[in-house]
């Protein structure tokens, strides 16, 4: 938390914006491109002034064309550029995974260590902004499913600017997953002192609490912080971990928690079948069986397409929909 | 072998040209005009319809102020978003106007004025866009395929459906939608070399608006046109004045009749430009200069063809206030069912992910049920 | 299975041939298409003779491009045909990703049930063929967890057939999954009188057992028979669960099979990380919970990308490292 | 406003074209020739430079020796896989010897060819399809990038690299290969179209060798030629005689220093023929005659080059037995070098898939070394 008495109130997408000009200005070979990412700024503002500053050959509008601009910026991460790519959207990821699964995660692999691939591919997520459809995709299942991807989204405004900062000094291919509606939530935060993260792949806890973990990332954090507070009336203690990184896993701190809680939900608003949850619940069981006072229960968005705008309440994980899942952890055993 | 072995060896042997390569077809027919087609304020306009042409400005008319309502709408909340297509209209009513009533429509998110000058009740076409379900009418039914928002990504769609109807022998045409920056997509590419490939009865239709979102034309390629592309997938490119609706229709129907007369596809380019901003959402100013929307205004697609039909007494101050009096009932009557709030019922999304429910969605929709009812109490 | 006196021996891949075939010979809806799926006969011979038999209208080779593939098959789909695609390889599905994310699942559901698009993609999987890179992948996570797809896999030669039936007869989108290294895999078969699989979407019991289920699918079920008959030695009854559908999700006979043993494995070839597996075992868990001993464990492919075929034999999850999970069990309990 | 109140209304107006239109560049120079360009048997030969083409020769022996080799360690069990190029060596060796040092190959799969004449070790050039490992060379030592499988997928790697190249202001070309059926592909258009756009220093050479695996170019496409995709990018197109080495060498040449000297990319058509299977688990006759093969051997490469050679005297049979023997030892090198058992480590499976190992595959990595350990005893 930064605690410096400059700190002033920051949206997201300020400490984003941040940590991509601080980027560039410390290392010349951070290049940005993407769809409109130069003259406009990115349709969410978060490249906004950068082309100006450092010129269109590092901050590039690039042809619309998703699996052109991931491929090129493969080209040019093989010459030694660090590539950072926008996709405008989650859904429009998707033109470029074929270079993504057969190149981007499998370079360092295929050449044996010659050639990783410093890129940072900024993938705006989620939904709850009303937007229409494949405009509120969580996709994080398809990243965390593919080796040699680092898979990291941030929930608050000092990490956004600290996990940016980790992704582009990695030297492997890392997706980094924005939660849109989370880039109008601020914070106090001193961009002048602005907190390191370390490396990718640490979980923190958020709220520390003795009935149940809460496991949780991206746009569901402040939920869970909410559902958290909410779940004192039933008298519930609840820790909420803040995954941060789905690759590399933390399961230390996880295990650490749920060992200590004996009881897990583990909330999302990608949908539970097939999505990040399976992978965690399982994990944990293999790690605490005898710990659980309770199988690990899944809060997460249903097992459909994502809704239109005016339903998208509906599908999202809230805070009754966790506290049920609570109620549900056999407190009676 | 060597050559010292090779029959005719040491004679003046000249090698032919390698035994596969033979020109497949003439280059020199696919290759647009070296400007864009025109019909109004020509020497062509004197063979105008002017039945034709009145429909047309009634049509245009309607478009804008379609156009202007929607926008109101985004203002008043009763639109999530809307992409304008204002200085377009042209192109839009002109898509529509070519089309049988058995051939079918593939709109980009843009063109929901298409789908309405092509009879789509506009509540329905604007259903994506006030954000109650995704796709607001049965396309079968309309045969207007969704509203594609992933870019470029319809192409292939009208291809298919246009092959399959050709196999079974049907009269189908498919006309497919599409802006400039959309032609970037490596789905433009696969859709137009699949039609040329199967010689399918497919009308690519580019609107050349000067923009995707803010990317201008040049960094969006080095083409000399859009229409240039069409060579590479052994189609003929067609460049056409996009504001010009009496040439948007020439060329249009051309390449429908040649489609249907089973001459297989063709790609349209039409310049035109994007008066207001990408969406409502947008802020224009960031990216390109009043001057520049104002040198458009004098090339406003309903002036080119009130100032024709006018100048040729084809058209009176009545008939212009009849398309108005049209254009404002339309709008009336839109703000009207707009206004009305949308039936929703949230078990819809557990009903039209399969054709029959799985065991797991049958239990998510039980627990929003629960969540609904103990809601209502 | 097939009784009749006229079984013979029959690979999966002729089966599958009979299936396309019988299914082209009763609708003529049905039309195949990809890369050299027509006068070749597909690089596994699967659409051997089709296009001769039913013209290449019927039996297409298309240019070479996966998404017009896909994309064009939605195209005839629309119209009311039942296009049957072919990726020549999994990894080479993934540029056909959009098309399948953003239009094949999604369809039915955009259009509230007005236009459903009954296509079935068939997939040649998993490795243990000595295939170079990019000729292996498993790809099952991707499919699962994307709403509106089916995704199934069979493991034997009737399955295969009563399988492809069933893909091909779904109104709804199916991925058909092929075990590459089971195409040659024989069995007696009747052709004339193939078994029918009823409605797609339920797990069939290989071998009953009462000490612990192993849970697998496609290749790896042969592996687990065999894995089933080497631990008698050790004193274990395992009763091997074939998935055969991974969407929908068998839950039933899975977790009757696992209250009844008490210990369960997953296996598959995939890798681990955000695989099947983890949906599969915290399902489980959530159901099976007071029945289990230990908790559910999995054996996958590790979590790198697909190796070299001189060492694919260190990552593909083999009879030993099975019965390694299952002492893991904690049978002292 | 109405045309009425437009300033000038009723005077004889004419709209202007379009205003922000205007052709942006000439078609014209970027269409390609009607004919494959060829030099052997034409008078231009008489230019050519003796050494460069005797070296070339004996890179066309070499590259004939190599397939030939290649195919043979595929009989013995000692590749898991080989796609031959034998038929296409002009394309092949032409490839490699327009490059400078500090240039960049792209290869595709079948490219190994091109890989060992710039000078890689064949065995490392062969690790791919040895199967011991994926890229059996470290890129960029040699400036080659990996073999590509997926096809298409390297033409925006080059496009990305030679960009990033020019804006260091770096003197570096790149040189990508494909076959004429991943020009379907869409990430062909999407390379083809970023190289335009960024006029980067690269060059796209298309082996059109007839067949994409069984599937012949007139289901791959429509067009003209493949050449003729390059006026769709605004970027010259170049059609050769992929047979003809002091063609390929000519026009590959040209198109580099073009590129080098910040003219932008180039699209080259070769047209050539796989005379054997697509692989050696490949069986042609299934979709081709023999009497189709035959008529391409009187084209071949070789015999093209050694005809024009001897004819002028500036080769005899020393030379082209010199050639043999060089070709020889090559084979026979490889031949031993490929006898010997790869050096395989299991472990390696874990060390590259991050700079840093994770906690699972650490702990995947005991399970595997204990596993091993347990074997040993
Ligand atoms: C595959 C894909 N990528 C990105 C987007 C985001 N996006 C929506 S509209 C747009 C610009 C489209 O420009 P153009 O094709 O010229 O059509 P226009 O908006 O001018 O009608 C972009 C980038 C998208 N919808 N789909
Ligand atoms: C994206 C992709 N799809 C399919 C394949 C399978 N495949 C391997 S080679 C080949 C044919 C390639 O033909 P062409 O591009 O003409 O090159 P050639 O083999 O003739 O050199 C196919 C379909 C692949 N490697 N990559
Ligand atoms: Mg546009
Ligand atoms: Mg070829």
């Amino acid at each position: 938390m930064a605690t410096a008495t400059a700190a002033k109130p920051a949206t997201m997408a300020q400490a984003l914006n941040r940590a991509l000009r601080d980027a560039m200005a410390e290392d010349p070979t951070v290049h940005l491109m993407g769809e409109d990412v130069g003259t406009l700024g990115g349709v969410f503002r978060i490249t906004d002034g950068l082309a100006k500053e450092f010129g269109e050959d590092r901050c590039t509008d690039t042809p619309l064309a998703e699996a052109g601009i991931l491929g090129t910026a493969v080209g040019m991460a093989m010459y030694g550029l660090r590539p950072v790519v926008e996709m405008q959207f989650d859904a429009f990821a998707y033109p470029a995974f074929e270079q993504l699964f057969s190149h981007v995660a499998k370079m360092r692999n295929r050449t044996r260590g010659a050639m990783p691939l410093p890129i940072t591919i900024r993938v705006p997520y989620g939904g709850g902004i009303g937007g229409v459809e494949h405009h509120s995709d969580s996709s994080e299942a398809y990243y965390m499913a593919t080796p040699g991807l680092h898979v990291v989204t941030p929930a608050t405004v000092e990490d956004a600017y600290g996990l940016m900062r980790a992704s582009i000094a990695s030297d492997d291919p890392v997706i980094f997953m924005e939660p849109k509606r989370l880039y109008w939530s601020k914070a106090d935060w001193n961009p002048e002192a602005p907190t390191a993260v370390g490396p990718i792949g640490s979980a923190a806890v958020r709220r520390q609490g003795a009935s149940a973990t809460l496991i949780t990332y991206g746009p569901s954090v402040p939920v869970c912080l909410e559902a958290a507070e909410a779940a004192r009336e039933e008298g519930w203690d609840l820790e909420v971990v803040d995954l941060r990184s789905l690759v590399p896993f933390d399961e230390d701190t996880v295990a650490a928690s749920v060992r200590r809680t004996g009881r897990a939900v583990v909330v999302h608003e990608s949908t539970g079948f097939g999505g990040p949850g399976g992978e965690i619940a399982a994990r944990i069981t293999e790690r605490c069986f005898h710990h659980l006072e309770a199988p690990v229960l899944r809060v997460a968005g249903f097992d459909i397409p994502y809704p239109p705008p005016m339903l998208e309440k509906h599908h999202l994980p809230g805070v009754d929909r966790i506290l049920d899942a609570v109620a549900r952890l056999q407190w009676e055993n | 072998m060597t050559v010292q072995e090779l029959p005719g060896a040491g004679a003046d042997y000249r090698p032919t040209p390698p035994p596969a390569w033979r020109p497949r077809i003439d280059a020199a027919p696919l290759l647009p005009d070296a400007e864009p087609h025109r019909v109004l304020g020509t020497p062509a306009a004197d063979r105008l319809d002017p039945d034709l042409m009145r429909r047309l400005y009634a049509e245009l008319v309607r478009g804008r102020r379609y156009n202007a309502q929607a926008t109101a709408l985004t203002r008043q909340g009763r639109l999530a978003v809307y992409p304008s297509t204002v200085g377009q209209e042209a192109c839009e009513i002109a898509a529509a106007a070519v089309l049988e009533e058995q051939d079918w429509l593939f709109p980009s998110y843009r063109d929901t004025l298409a789908a309405v000058a092509r009879g789509l009740d506009p509540v329905q076409a604007l259903t994506l866009l006030r954000g109650d379900w995704h796709t607001g009418y049965d396309p079968r039914e309309c045969r207007i395929a969704p509203l594609s928002t992933p870019l470029a990504t319809q192409l292939p769609h009208a291809v298919g459906l246009a092959h399959a109807a050709r196999l079974k022998g049907d009269d189908v045409v498919a006309l497919a939608m599409i802006g400039d920056g959309g032609t970037s997509e490596g789905d433009f590419h696969e859709a137009l070399n699949f039609a040329a490939v199967w010689q399918a009865p497919v009308v690519f239709l580019v609107q050349n608006n000067g923009f995707a979102i803010s990317v201008p034309l040049a960094k969006q390629t080095a083409a000399p046109s859009l229409a240039h592309k069409a060579v590479g997938y052994g189609m003929p490119g067609r460049l056409v004045d996009g504001n010009d609706v009496a040439a948007m229709h020439e060329v249009l129907s051309e390449a429908v009749a040649k489609a249907r007369a089973g001459g297989g596809p063709t790609l349209i380019e039409a310049v035109t430009y994007r008066m207001e901003a990408h969406t409502n959402a947008d802020d224009a100013t960031r990216y390109r200069t009043d001057a520049e929307v104002e040198a458009w205004r004098a090339h406003d697609p309903i002036l080119l063809l009130e100032r024709e039909l006018t100048q040729r007494g084809h058209l009176d101050d009545e008939g212009i206030q009849a398309a108005r009096d049209a254009a404002d009932a339309m709008a009336s009557d839109l703000r009207d069912a707009m206004n009305a709030e949308p039936v929703l019922d949230p078990m819809d999304l557990f009903t039209h992910v399969y054709a029959e429910q799985t065991g797991q969605l049958r239990e998510q929709a039980a627990l929003l049920r629960a969540e609904l009812e103990a809601e209502e109490q």
